[in-house]
């Protein structure tokens, strides 16, 4: 091979090669160029996306780390503090669905784990090509038995997240993996290398040649040779998992690390470089000291290779043994395997002899690729709807059912029933909310975590999509009674190389970051994952929205069921539902089109504030928001819920499949007893509402339109996505 | 009272266990599964989790730890001991308590609230309970399917040592066991999960009355 | 490495217990086109290098195989 | 059963590929009182009665073994 044949098969091109060279000011040996090529791949450059991040808000009042570290972390009170962060497993996941999403859990909660936190909290959001289809079903089911098994094991509670099935991701799932940890605000972690002549230990699993060039395969497109090109499969260990974060939390218990950074893509390379750079410092590891697993492994491998259940921490020369004795008391493998240097260079030696060398900052310095915003053509065909062409239906309760049993709109059950959603006695609101509730033990304090984006939104109006993924969580959290704090994203898109795409991502961006800014969430961590194409084309741009909000007293919330018979029934918001892009129009039309509701910030703000503070204020324990199937689906999810039933009455005019299937942003359905009607009007005041009816019976009818009984509704709604499919095909498990 | 909880590696319902124990009452005590000690505790719970990561069969590791040693004297000397879904396993494997739990026979790991009812109550871990009782306790496994051979389950039915029964099964086990005792009833494995049904501000506080059982079984008011 | 006995033990559930895998195995077949399979059970394989053959049979009685549901047979295979 | 055979597949991480149940099983031998085994490999071992050998490898390479990351081999065994 001649040296362009290695380079561009390490995924670099002319241009950064010559780079490479500026920068060193000689020719990079192959070790070296390795270094580059991981760091500078998309997945740890952030390349293309790094101009359009900046346009995100950062900060607020309870930030108290934003991006650029592990995770992003916020005040709760009392001295607490969230760290969390949200990342994509998408590729590996496509290639080897159980173990992609195994280790896409993995590594998330070592994320969080580097700042100091306990992880106590994971959630998903999942994006699928059609159930109708073998490989999608095959995908769906090692999908979410990898995040089960991998999570039950390590004892963290899945306990939110989300699915979503549509064409665009078929052969390119989404796995999106988001944890959130608890710790004292003092004694957050940073991944700073700071100290000439600390000791650098890694702990954890043995090095293998795992996943050997996985940033860069996960910053190139699936193609037909994606299996061949593929590197070593990952396979995730919980059990060592569980050993990490374990001793890890103990070594900062005792104080015996200066400071500590989980290794993720590039492995060493990136951890070590990072933890450099950041410090203002240089970092020495010698390959020969990794402890491996395989036999002849070279330097080069040993330091870029990406085996799961690892963690480097540096360490003052004195601690080291007691760290070492730590590890061994959690069955890990740990060693020295190099020092802290007053060069700002990653050295790598193999048994004291340099074999290469690369000034950290530069590998931290990724070449910047801006791209001209051109607005897709496509928008405009697919946002033109005729109402007149669609017919209505002949029979709403038909519909209704149709939809309830749809994979996008039924019960997630089959789903979370195989997390473990209470492991660590915490979990106050379980699956099936708007947004989960866990406590604080020994304290009256509280969170609330959600994860939202509709992809069909997205990419019929990317900027509307991306502010609506944002009001859509801040609303979720609202309704349970949470205040929203923060976000986290992870923005799933195609190759940014193609226009259309550049478009979506920055447009996206665009929606998401006037909405932070507008509800006051900024956004503290996150991830992005492009170049998610098939040679079907690209999946709707998906910039997966994960929020967290607090509460002062979590015993003040509310969920979705109605509580009691004879309750009033209130709208809260602009109830003015379209089908542009609505479920309805997918499920029962066949068509993914029209323009979808425009978010209107500032009452998305009003209501939602509103409604949490009539729930703070112990008036209302029964809530949801209307989202996708519109009114009728939010009215029977309450119905089915709390075993309820309901009858509405008062609808404006207009088409009746737009009223009761239509959707709309920013309303949100309460249910109170009578006597506290006249206290919640008035936490009302200034926000549209109005009264619709009234709870009690075992049937929802809704204007002589609906008219079902709770059976009847749970018997299309409560289906087993798995069962009627499976079991077929891969992993028997 | 002194209730341990034995830590395996890969053991992750041990701080709930902890949490459960000090809620009833009683101190809880953390026993490491390398250290023999068992620490002066009146009596011993296995907390559930993934020991040894469940690999090659849930608990076939952990049995082997330098704690059970002493576990098992403790045991075959009538100290109250109770497993707790992969406790429940680990104690089968160590044959303090007959039979065995297989994987689920709907190939799932199946998390949810399972309704249960109170057989045998004359155990250490369930003296406050009545026979008949009904309530819903979490569940959260991929083995809980109970089996034992014939014989087995007719001298465990036999001599009223099914202590706990599923009232729907979630997961095939024979006889809808959900936990039983060992002959001289002071060894109880239970699948549910009754630390996690210990507190009202998570829906439930029934579970409690395992623990405070044990402190009343001792002749201590809980 | 010198002097190491390959050993492969085989670990399979006894018979007339459920084994739920193999069920779900044989159920699942004839939906991917599998017809004419009868029975499937599926149980465990253990390859070892050890230094000796000695202690292989009290490892597979007390640790490699559950005697309540299994049964085992080894080999020394190298 | 008249005219089927006995087909024996062994199922086994591939080479390089992590083998976290193997790996604990290895390192916890020690403590358990096992001394001197060197490496430990769990695999599965699947065992069916079918009325033809001709499509076993099919389905070992479709459902008995995932072939991203194990290996197998097969025999009829009667
Ligand atoms: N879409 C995004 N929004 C906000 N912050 C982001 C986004 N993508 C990445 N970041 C931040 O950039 C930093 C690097 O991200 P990443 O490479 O995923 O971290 P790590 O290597 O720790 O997994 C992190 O601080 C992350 O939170
Ligand atoms: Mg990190």
């Amino acid at each position: 091979m001649n040296i362009q044949e290695t380079y561009s098969s390490l995924g670099l091109s002319d241009f950064e090669y010559d780079r490479i060279l500026e920068l060193m000011g000689r020719a990079p040996n192959y070790l070296e160029l390795s270094l580059f090529s991981v760091m500078w791949s998309e997945h740890c450059g952030y390349k293309n996306s790094r101009p359009l991040l900046g346009r995100f808000p950062n900060e607020g009042p309870r930030v108290l780390q934003g991006p650029g570290e592990n995770a992003g972390v916020v005040e709760v009170g009392d001295g607490w503090a969230l760290a969390f962060k949200m990342e994509s497993h998408n590729h590996p996941s496509a290639v080897e669905p159980y173990e992609g999403a195994a280790t896409g859990v993995g590594g998330i909660i070592r994320d969080i784990l580097a700042m100091g936190a306990r992880p106590v909290a994971l959630l998903n959001a999942l994006r699928f090509g059609p159930l109708t289809d073998e490989r999608n079903r095959y995908l769906f089911r090692e999908v979410v038995r990898g995040i089960g098994g991998y999570g039950n094991a390590v004892g963290v509670p899945t306990v939110g997240g989300e699915v979503e099935f549509a064409p665009a991701y078929s052969g390119n799932p989404l796995v999106n993996a988001m944890c959130v940890g608890l710790v004292r605000s003092g004694d957050l972690v940073r991944a700073r290398a700071v100290g000439e002549g600390n000791l650098v230990i890694l702990f954890g699993a043995r090095t293998g040649r795992d996943g050997i060039h996985g940033a860069t395969f996960a910053s190139d497109e699936l193609s037909e040779d994606s299996e061949a090109k593929r590197p070593n499969v990952q396979v995730g260990d919980p059990f060592a998992e569980k050993m990490l974060i374990e001793s890890s939390l103990r070594l900062l218990e005792e104080g015996l690390l200066v400071s500590l950074q989980d290794l993720g893509a590039a492995g060493i390379t990136s951890s070590a470089s990072e933890m450099a750079a950041k410090g203002g410092v240089g970092i020495e590891i010698d390959a020969a000291l990794v402890p491996l697993r395989e036999e002849g492994m070279e330097p080069w491998e040993i330091v870029i290779s990406e085996s799961q259940e690892r963690m480097l921490a540096v360490v003052e020369p004195e601690k080291a043994e007691e760290v070492l004795k730590v590890a061994e008391r959690y069955e890990l493998d740990a060693a020295v395997v190099g020092r802290v240097a007053g060069h700002g260079d990653l050295r790598i030696l193999n048994n004291g002899e340099v074999v290469g060398t690369v000034p950290a900052l530069h590998l931290a310095d990724a070449p910047v690729y801006k791209r001209e915003v051109i607005a897709p053509a496509y928008l405009g065909e697919v946002r033109k709807l005729d109402l007149e062409e669609l017919p209505q239906p002949e029979d709403c309760n038909s519909a209704l059912l149709a939809m309830l049993a749809h994979p996008n709109l039924c019960s997630r059950r089959s789903v979370y029933e195989q997390y473990d959603h209470q492991v660590g006695t915490d979990t106050v609101v379980l699956p099936g909310a708007d947004a989960a509730v866990m406590r604080i033990k020994g304290t009256s304090l509280g969170f609330a975590i959600t994860t939202d984006c509709r992809g069909r939104h997205c990419y019929l109006d990317p900027k509307g999509g991306g502010a609506a993924a944002v009001a859509e969580a801040y609303r979720n959290l609202s309704c349970v009674g949470a205040e929203p704090v923060a976000v986290t994203d992870c923005l799933n898109m195609g190759s940014p190389e193609k226009p259309d795409t550049y478009y979506q991502f920055a447009s996206c961006i665009e929606g998401m970051a006037e909405a932070c800014e507008s509800l006051g969430t900024p956004v503290v961590s996150g991830n992005v994952s492009l170049y998610n194409e098939t040679e079907y084309g690209a999946i709707y741009p998906t910039p997966a929205v994960g929020m967290v909000g607090v509460f002062k007293d979590v015993s003040r919330r509310a969920t979705p069921g109605i509580k009691r018979e004879g309750d009033e029934v209130l709208i809260a918001g602009n109830f003015q539902p379209v089908l542009g892009g609505a479920e309805y129009l997918e499920l029962i039309h066949g068509r993914v089109a029209g323009a979808p509701p425009v978010p209107d910030l500032a009452v998305e703000k009003a209501v939602s504030d509103a409604v949490r503070r009539a729930i703070s204020a112990g008036l209302v324990d029964t809530a949801h928001d209307l989202s996708g199937g519109g009114l009728a689906v939010a009215l029977a999810e309450m119905a089915m819920y709390g075993g309820i039933g309901a009858e509405v009455q008062v609808l404006p005019g207009g088409r009746q499949d737009v009223t009761l299937f239509g959707e709309v942003g920013g309303c949100v359905l309460l249910a109170v007893p009578g006597e506290k009607l006249g206290e919640l009007e008035e936490h009302l005041e200034g926000v549209p509402y109005s009264r619709i009816g009234r709870t009690g019976g075992e049937r929802l009818s809704i204007a002589g339109l609906i008219d079902a009984r709770i059976d009847e509704l749970r018997a299309a709604y409560e289906r087993d996505l798995f069962e009627r499919y499976a079991p077929e095909g891969g992993q028997i498990g | 009272m002194r209730i341990g909880v034995t830590v395996f590696p890969g053991s992750n319902c041990d701080r709930d266990a902890l949490h459960a124990i000090e809620r009833a009452g009683a101190t809880p005590v953390e026993l490491w599964h390398a250290d023999a000690s068992l620490k002066g505790v009146d009596a011993v719970v296995v907390p559930g989790g993934f020991s040894y990561g469940d690999y090659l069969r849930p608990g076939a590791i952990a049995r082997f730890a330098k704690v059970m040693g002493s576990l098992e004297e403790f045991a075959n000397a009538g100290g109250p001991v109770l497993g707790v879904c992969n406790g429940f396993q680990v104690l089968t494997e160590a044959h303090l308590l007959p039979g065995a739990l297989l994987r689920n026979a709907h190939m799932r790991f199946v998390c949810s609230r399972a309704p249960v009812r109170f057989e045998s109550v004359e155990t250490p871990w369930t003296s406050l309970f009545e026979s008949g009782d009904q309530l819903t306790l979490p569940v959260a496994h991929n083995e809980g399917n109970y089996f034992a051979d014939e014989k087995t389950i007719a001298q465990i039915e036999d001599e009223g040592r099914v202590v706990l029964r599923y009232l729907e099964n979630p997961n095939g086990s024979l006889n809808d066991i959900a936990g039983i005792c060992n002959e001289g009833r002071n060894v109880v494995g239970l699948m549910p999960h009754p630390e996690r049904a210990s507190d009202p501000a998570l829906g439930s506080g029934e579970g409690l009355k395992v623990f405070e059982s044990v402190l009343s079984f001792a002749g201590i008011k809980a | 490495m010198a002097d190491t006995l390959k050993i492969r033990v085989l670990v399979r559930p006894k018979t007339g217990i459920l084994d739920p895998q193999g069920e779900a195995v044989r159920r699942a077949l004839p939906a991917l086109g599998f017809e004419g399979v009868r029975t499937v059970h599926i149980g465990r394989l253990v390859e070892m290098e050890v230094e000796s053959a000695d202690e292989v049979e009290g490892m597979c009685r007390r640790l490699l195989a559950n005697p309540t549901i299994e049964e085992y047979e080894w080999e020394v295979v190298r």
